[in-house]
C-alpha cells in the first residue's frame, strides 16, 4: 500500500500499512523509541488523512504481522466472521469513525456494535481509535457493554466494579489478609480479588489461593478470586486440587511478545479448559483473567511486522485483545502506565493510551478493565489517575484496580486506592457488580441505596478475617 | 469527627495490630468518601521522594568496599550505553548494552554475579552486598565464582551480554526494582542459565523484593536461587519450565 | 507567619502566608515566571504539609495583598460574614478539606455549602484547593450548586448550559447571524449568546445587540444576549438605550489588575446598577457576567502581595471571584486556556486549572462555567479539551463555551466546538437550561427526552434568522 | 447516510451561501453528536500549521524592502531581551525590553512606528506594510513620523521602551497576533499615546484582526488609527477613555 497526502503544501509519502499506522498515531514515546513514529505533527495529521481513506477491507487483505510466522496473525484472521463484518466492509477507516459515532448516539448502540464485534479486526479498532479524539474514544467506549461472570456479574450499565489487590511483598498471608479487610470493608473487590505473588513458588500461590478461598465461604462472598502466577503455575495448581477460580496471564499481541511471557496459544487454550473443568463459577463461567499493556511487544523485542517494520505499540496492544477474545475472558485489564516512562512519557499518554485501550478491548467485545496507575519514574502524578479514572468512568470501564493507599507495596508503582472507587462511584452514580452490592448491603458497608460509604472496623464481623488468617 | 486519622483521635487505633503486618497502606480512615488530608499529604511526601530516589546516582566506591570482602576477587565496573540518567529511563534498549566489553576476564566460570543500579540505587547500596554474602555462603564451594561486574544505568539484560563474554555457565543479575512509595530499596535477582544476547524474560527466573525486614530475606533469597542454580544445571535451561519447588509436594497436602 | 516542616530530613521554612501558598501550589509556568513556586517537589509537599496545618482565621487576620492599598482586599475582608464562617472557624486548611469532603458526600451537602460560602474568603478557597487532588476538587465542585436566572435558570443539578460565541473577525452582522444559527441548530445558547466584538466602536456593539435581541424576539427564544465590550462602553449603550441583557466586564484579583483593565469596583457597581436599571430579566435578575483567567494579574504587573512577595496565580484568580460575588453575577467564566503557555504550560496545567478555579468559585458561591480552551502557542491539543470538559462536566460545571468547529476565527483559540457540547450532555445525561430546553424541544432540535439531537439547516424555520440579518 | 460532510453528497451543500459570510467552522454535520471525520481531520491538519506559524521566524530583509517603499527613513532593527523563541513564549516580561536601546534617534517626532513579530510572523510579513502604506497615507500630513523601528521575539509593551527613547508622541505598534486555526495572520494595532515604560493596557487602544479580505481592511484600520490617534492627541491621554467614535452619535438612530 502506498498513499500520498499533502498537508501546508508539503506531500507526505507512507508506504505501507505498518508505516501509515505508526505515524497516524497520537505522539508517544514507545512508538519514538521503536523508530515508528511521526515526525512532527505535520506528518502525523497527514498520516491520519490518508488512513481515514484505507478501506476496512484492506485489513483483511494485508497482514500487519505476517501471517506465516505470528500465531496471533493466524488467530485474528481465521476466526474473522465474513458474516458480522457485512454492515461495515463497504466502509473506509475515516467512515468507521463516522458509523461508530452514528450508532453510539441510538438508544440499541450496544446491541449493533456487539453484532458487528466479531467482524472488526484488532487492526480495525487501532486504526479507527487513531482518528478518534479522547471524546470519541468515550462517547463509543461508554455505547459498548460487555457483560461477563462468574460468580458476580461485570460490565452491566451503571455499575464499575474493582480488583481488590492486596499483594505483599513477602506473600505474608497475615498481611495479604489486612489489606483484603481494609479493602473489603471499603466495599472493593466485585471484579476480583486478585494477589500477584511475590515469589514464584507453587506451594506459596497455593496457599494464597487457600486463604482466599476460606474467606470467601467464611463469610459468603459473591467474588471471585486469583493469584496471578505464571499460567504454567497455576495450570499446574489446578492438576494439584488447588481452589482456583480464575487462570491468569499476561499476554502481548505477537507470537514473540507470547513466547517472551513464556506461553503461546496451545498453553493459553490449556489453561482455559483446565479453568472451565471446575466449574466453580455461580452465576456465569467465564474463566480467563488476562493483562496486557502498550510497550511489551517492544520491551520482549517482538514488535516487527510486514516487511520487518516496526509496529505502533497501540496496535499490537489491540491484536493482544484479538487473542484475549478467543477465551471469552471475565476480565482483561490494561496495566496502562504501569511499565514505565519509555513506552507512555507522562500523564498525557497515559489518559490517552488508557481511553484507547479500553475503547479498542470493548469495540472487540471484550469487557475491559484498566489498571489506572503511573510509576515513579514516568511523569504523572495523582491528579493524572484522578483525571483518567473520570473519563474511563465517562466511558464506561468494566473495572478498575485498586489498592490500600494507593500505592502497592510489592510491585512498586501507583495505582487508585480503595477510596478512589468509592468517590467516583459516588460522584458518577455508580454501583458495584449487583451481587456483590447484596452482600455489601448486608454487611452495612453499603447503604439502602446501593451507595458505598465504607464501614469502620470494629463495627464489622469481618474483622475477624485478618485474625483468621494468623 | 470520624474524618480525623486512626490513631490521632482520643481511642486507640484499632488497625495498630494489622498494620505491623504489612507496609500497605491500611487504614487510613475516611473524609467523607475521600483519604483523609493526612494520609493524602503523606502520600504527596512520599511521591517526592520516591521521585527523587530514581535519580540518585549510585554510590560505585562504597559498593566496591562492600564487595572487596566477599573474596570474590577484584570487581570489574562497567556502564552501559545510556550515557545519562535521562536516557536510561527513555532507552531500555541501551541499558540492556554495556557500553564496551573489551577487556573483560574469560575463564569458564560455573556462576557470574552482575550487579546494577536498574530503578534504585538504593536498594544496590542497602541490599546487594549483603545478599551477595548469603549467596555466596549457599553456593556448593565446588563451584568456580566469576568475579563480579559492577554496571551502572543498566537493565537486566546486560547480564546477558556480560555474562556470554565472560564465559559463565549461570549468571545472577542483581538489580535495583523500581521504587514504590513505601518501598524504594526493593533489590532483585534474575537467574539466567547459559546467557547470550537474545535471551528472552521467558529464559530467566527471579527472585524478587528482596529488602529484609519487611522484603524477603538475604538468606530466603540466596536458598531459592541456590535451588534455582541446581535446577537450571540439571534441566540445562532457565525460565519458565524451572519453578521454585522450595515446599513442592507439600501442596496437596496444604490444600486438604 | 513563619513555618517549617521536614520532609525526608530536609528541613524548609516558609516566611510569609503568601510564601507558603505560592510554594504550596501545583507547578504551572505563571508561578515559575513571577518567582513565587516550589523549587522542587520536596519543597512543595513540605509547603503543603505546612499549609494544611495553618488555621483559617490566619487568613482573615493576615492580609496577602494589603488591605490599605488595594480595594479587592478591602471588599473581601468587609464583606465577610462571622455568622457563615461559624461551623468551620475552628478548622485548620487541612480540617477543611476534610470537612469538605465529609460534606459533600451527604445528600444535604449542597445546602449547608450554601450556607457557609460567606463565611469562605478567595484566599481560604485557594488554600484548600492547594491540598486538594483532582478528583477532591470535583466531589466537592459537584456538591455546590448556584442557581441564577435571567431569561434563562442556571446551575440546575442535572443541567449543562452553554455561552453561544459566534464570533466574527469585523463584527459582520450576516457572518454573526450564519455562526449563531448553526449554533442554535445544534442546542447551544442558553448561557448567554455572547459576541466579543473585534472593534471598539460603540456603534458596532449596538448594531450587534440589535441583531440579538431581533432575533431573540422573532424566535421567541428564552436566552440573554451579551456583547463583550469594555465596561465603559456598555454602560454607555445603555444610556443611549441599546437593548443590553447582560453588562460584561474581565475582571482580576487585585485593584491594580483591574486598573490594567480599566475599571473598578466603583465603575462595576455603575454597571451593576445600569443593567439591573433596565429589568429586562423574566425568571430572574443577575445581569453581570464577568470573565477571569489566571495568569492576567502577572501579566498587568500587578501581582505584589503583603511585603511585595509576587502572590501565586491561583489565590489571585480565587481573589477575582470575591470581587466578583459582590455583583451576584449571572455568569462567571474563567477562560482557563485563553492568555498562553507563560502562565498555563500544557494541557495538564489548564486541566488542573480548570478544576481549581470551577472549585473555587463553587465554593465562593459563585456561577462557574469555564472557557474550555487553548492557543496554538502552548503545548495543548484536542484531547486535553476532551479530557477537561469530561471532568468539569463531572464537577458539575454550569457552562461552558462553544464556538463553530472549535475554532474562534477571531480571538485566535481554540474552544469547544457546538458538538462537543452535544456529546458530553449524551454521554453523561446532562441537559440544557429548562426554559431553553423547551423552546430546543419545540423546535425539534431536542427530542422528547430532552436530548438535543440538533437539527439539519434545511428542516428548520430558523434559517432565515441568517437571511434576516442581511 | 446523515454523518457525511455537507457538500459531498449529492446534493447542494445549503450552507454554501452562508459560509461566504464567515470563516467561521458553520455547518460542518455530524457523526452522531459529533464532529464528523472529515471535519475532525481538517482540524487535526490546521492545528498543525498553526502550531508551526508561532514558530516561523521574521523574514526581516523582506520586511525591510518593503518598507523602504514608504519613505519613512531608515528603518532601525531591534530585537527583544528574549533570546530565542522558546524563551519568547516563556517570557512575556522579556519580550517587552528591547535588547537595547542605543543609538536609537530622538527627535521629538509626533508619530512613530514600531513593528514586532508577537505570536505571528506571518501576519507582519502578509500585512505589515500594506498596514503602514494605508497608515502613512490618512495621517496628516503635517505631522513628524520617526523612522521605524522593526524588533523581534517582541510583545506589544516593547513600544513604550522605544516610543520613549525616541520621544515620540504617540507610538503605534503593529504585531502579529496570535495564530488561530484558520486565520494564522492577523495583524494587531496598538496605539499608545505618551509611551513610558509601566503604562498598563488601560492606557492604549487597539485596532485589532487585521487581515483582509476576510479580516478588517487596510483603508479601514488606517481610519480608525487616524481617527484615534487625533482623540488621543485632544484627549492628552489614550485608552479606556478614547473611544473609537466611527458612527458615533448615530447610536439612537441605529437603535430605533
Ligand atoms: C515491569 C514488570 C513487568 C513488565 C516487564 C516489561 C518491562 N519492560 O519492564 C511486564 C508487565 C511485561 C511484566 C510481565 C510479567 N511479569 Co513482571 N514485573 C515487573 C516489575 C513490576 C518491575 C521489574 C523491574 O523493576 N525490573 C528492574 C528493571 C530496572 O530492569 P529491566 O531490565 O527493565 O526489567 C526487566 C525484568 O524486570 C523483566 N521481567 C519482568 N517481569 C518478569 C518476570 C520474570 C519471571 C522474569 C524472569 C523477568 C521479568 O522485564 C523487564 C524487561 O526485560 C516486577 C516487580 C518488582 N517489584 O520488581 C514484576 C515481576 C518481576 N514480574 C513478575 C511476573 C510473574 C511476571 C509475569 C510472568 C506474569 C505472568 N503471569 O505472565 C509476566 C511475564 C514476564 C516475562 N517472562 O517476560 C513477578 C516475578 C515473580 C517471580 N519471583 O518470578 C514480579 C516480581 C511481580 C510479581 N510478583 O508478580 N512484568
Ligand atoms: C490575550 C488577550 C487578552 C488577555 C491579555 C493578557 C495577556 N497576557 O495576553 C486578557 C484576557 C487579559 C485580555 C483582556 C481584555 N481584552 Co483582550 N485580547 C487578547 C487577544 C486574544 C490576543 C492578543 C494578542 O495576541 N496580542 C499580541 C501579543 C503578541 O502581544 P502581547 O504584548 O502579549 O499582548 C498584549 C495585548 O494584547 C494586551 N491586550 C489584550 N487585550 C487588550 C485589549 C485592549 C483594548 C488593549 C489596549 C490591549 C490589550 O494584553 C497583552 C499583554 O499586555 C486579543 C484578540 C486578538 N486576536 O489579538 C484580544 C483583544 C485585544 N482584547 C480585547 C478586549 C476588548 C479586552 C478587554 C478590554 C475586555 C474587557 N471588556 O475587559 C480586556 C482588558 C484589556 C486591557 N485593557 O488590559 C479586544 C480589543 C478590541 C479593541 N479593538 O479594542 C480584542 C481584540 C479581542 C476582542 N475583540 O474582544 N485580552
Amino acid at each position: 500500500m502506498i498513499a500520498t497526502q499533502v498537508v501546508n503544501g508539503h506531500s507526505y509519502q507512507f508506504n505501507s500499512l505498518v508505516e501509515l499506522l505508526g505515524k497516524a498515531s497520537p505522539k508517544r514515546s514507545g512508538d519514538e523509541l521503536a523508530g515508528c513514529a511521526a515526525s512532527c505533527e505535520t506528518e502525523r495529521a497527514a498520516a491520519q488523512a490518508a488512513l481515514a481513506e484505507v478501506d476496512l477491507t484492506t485489513f483483511l487483505n494485508e497482514a500487519i504481522v505476517p501471517y506465516e510466522s505470528d500465531e496471533v496473525t493466524r488467530l485474528i484472521l481465521d476466526s474473522h466472521s465474513a458474516d458480522a463484518f457485512e454492515p461495515i466492509s463497504h466502509l473506509s477507516v475515516g467512515g468507521f469513525r463516522d458509523w461508530l459515532l452514528e450508532i453510539a448516539a441510538r438508544p440499541d448502540a450496544s446491541t449493533t456494535l456487539a453484532a458487528v464485534a466479531p467482524g472488526i479486526t484488532p487492526e480495525m479498532a487501532a486504526a479507527v481509535s487513531k482518528i478518534m479524539r479522547n471524546s470519541d474514544l468515550i462517547a463509543v467506549g461508554k455505547a459498548c457493554r460487555v457483560v461477563t461472570a462468574f460468580r458476580t456479574t461485570l460490565g452491566l450499565s451503571g455499575r464499575l466494579a474493582t480488583r481488590l489487590q492486596p499483594n505483599h511483598p513477602t506473600d505474608d498471608l497475615r498481611g495479604v489478609a489486612a489489606s483484603l479487610l481494609d479493602g473489603l470493608l471499603l466495599g472493593q473487590g466485585d471484579a476480583v480479588v486478585g494477589i500477584n505473588p511475590a515469589g514464584d513458588s507453587p506451594q506459596a500461590s497455593a496457599d494464597l489461593l487457600g486463604l482466599l478461598d476460606e474467606v470467601r465461604q467464611a463469610y459468603d462472598i459473591p467474588m471471585q478470586s486469583c493469584v496471578l502466577s505464571h499460567l504454567s503455575t497455576t495450570i499446574g495448581l489446578i492438576e494439584a486440587g488447588a481452589p482456583v477460580d480464575l487462570v491468569f496471564q499476561s499476554i502481548g499481541g505477537t507470537q514473540g511478545t507470547n513466547t517472551s511471557f513464556g506461553v503461546d496459544l496451545a498453553m493459553l487454550r490449556e489453561g482455559l479448559a483446565a479453568g472451565q473443568s471446575l466449574g466453580r463459577g455461580t452465576v456465569g463461567n467465564n474463566v480467563m483473567y488476562f493483562e496486557t499493556g502498550q510497550g511489551s511487544s517492544l520491551s520482549a523485542g517482538a514488535n516487527l511486522g510486514a516487511g520487518g517494520r516496526p509496529v505502533d505499540q497501540q496496535t499490537l496492544e489491540a491484536r493482544a485483545y484479538g487473542l484475549a477474545r478467543e477465551f471469552s475472558p471475565l476480565l482483561v485489564n490494561t496495566v496502562v502506565g504501569f511499565i514505565g516512562p519509555e513506552y507512555l512519557y507522562d500523564g498525557k499518554q497515559i489518559i490517552r493510551a488508557g481511553l484507547e485501550d479500553h475503547f479498542c478491548g470493548k469495540l472487540l467485545g471484550l469487557p475491559m478493565g484498566v489498571d489506572v496507575c503511573y510509576t515513579n519514574h514516568a511523569e504523572a502524578d495523582f491528579d493524572d489517575l484522578d483525571t483518567l479514572l473520570t473519563v474511563l468512568a465517562a466511558a464506561g470501564v468494566n473495572f478498575v484496580i485498586t489498592v490500600p493507599g494507593a500505592d502497592d507495596v510489592m510491585l512498586g508503582y501507583q495505582s487508585l486506592s480503595y477510596h478512589d472507587a468509592l468517590v467516583i462511584r459516588h460522584a458518577m452514580g455508580l454501583k458495584p457488580a449487583p451481587e456483590f452490592e447484596a452482600w455489601l448491603k448486608r454487611q452495612g458497608i453499603a447503604d439502602a441505596y446501593g451507595t458505598v460509604r465504607g464501614l469502620e472496623l470494629g463495627a464489622s464481623r469481618l474483622r475477624a478475617l485478618a485474625g483468621a488468617a494468623s | 469527627m470520624s474524618t480525623l486519622a486512626p490513631g490521632s483521635g482520643r481511642n486507640p487505633d484499632p488497625w495498630a495490630p494489622l498494620r505491623t503486618t504489612t507496609q500497605a497502606r491500611i487504614g487510613l480512615g475516611r473524609a467523607g468518601m475521600s483519604l483523609p488530608t493526612a494520609a493524602v499529604l503523606e502520600l504527596q511526601a512520599s511521591l517526592a521522594v520516591a521521585r527523587d530516589a530514581v535519580h540518585l546516582p549510585l554510590d560505585v566506591d562504597a559498593l566496591l568496599s562492600g564487595l572487596a570482602g566477599l573474596g570474590l576477587g577484584t570487581p570489574i565496573v562497567l556502564t552501559s550505553q545510556a550515557g545519562d540518567r535521562s536516557t536510561y529511563l527513555r532507552r531500555p534498549d541501551l541499558g540492556r548494552l554495556p557500553a564496551s566489553l573489551d577487556g573483560l576476564p574469560n575463564d569458564g566460570w560455573d556462576v557470574g554475579f552482575v550487579i546494577a543500579d536498574g530503578l534504585s540505587s538504593k536498594a544496590v547500596a542497602e541490599h546487594a552486598v549483603a545478599t551477595l554474602r548469603a549467596l555466596v555462603a549457599a553456593l556448593d564451594p565446588e563451584l568456580r565464582v566469576a568475579p563480579p561486574v559492577v554496571i551502572t544505568q543498566a537493565r537486566v539484560a546486560a547480564g546477558d551480554q556480560i555474562g556470554q563474554a565472560m564465559g559463565v555457565g549461570t549468571v545472577f543479575v542483581l538489580i535495583g526494582e523500581r521504587p514504590g512509595l513505601s518501598v524504594a530499596d526493593s533489590l532483585g535477582v534474575y537467574l539466567t542459565h547459559n546467557p547470550i544476547p537474545g535471551r528472552t524474560d521467558a529464559e530467566r527466573n527471579c527472585i524478587s523484593n528482596i529488602h529484609p525486614p519487611q522484603g524477603l530475606g538475604y538468606a530466603a533469597a540466596a536458598a531459592t536461587a541456590v535451588n534455582l542454580l541446581r535446577g537450571a544445571q540439571e534441566l540445562g535451561r532457565s525460565g519458565v519450565d524451572l519453578k521454585d519447588t522450595s515446599g513442592m509436594g507439600e501442596i496437596k497436602d496444604s490444600l486438604d
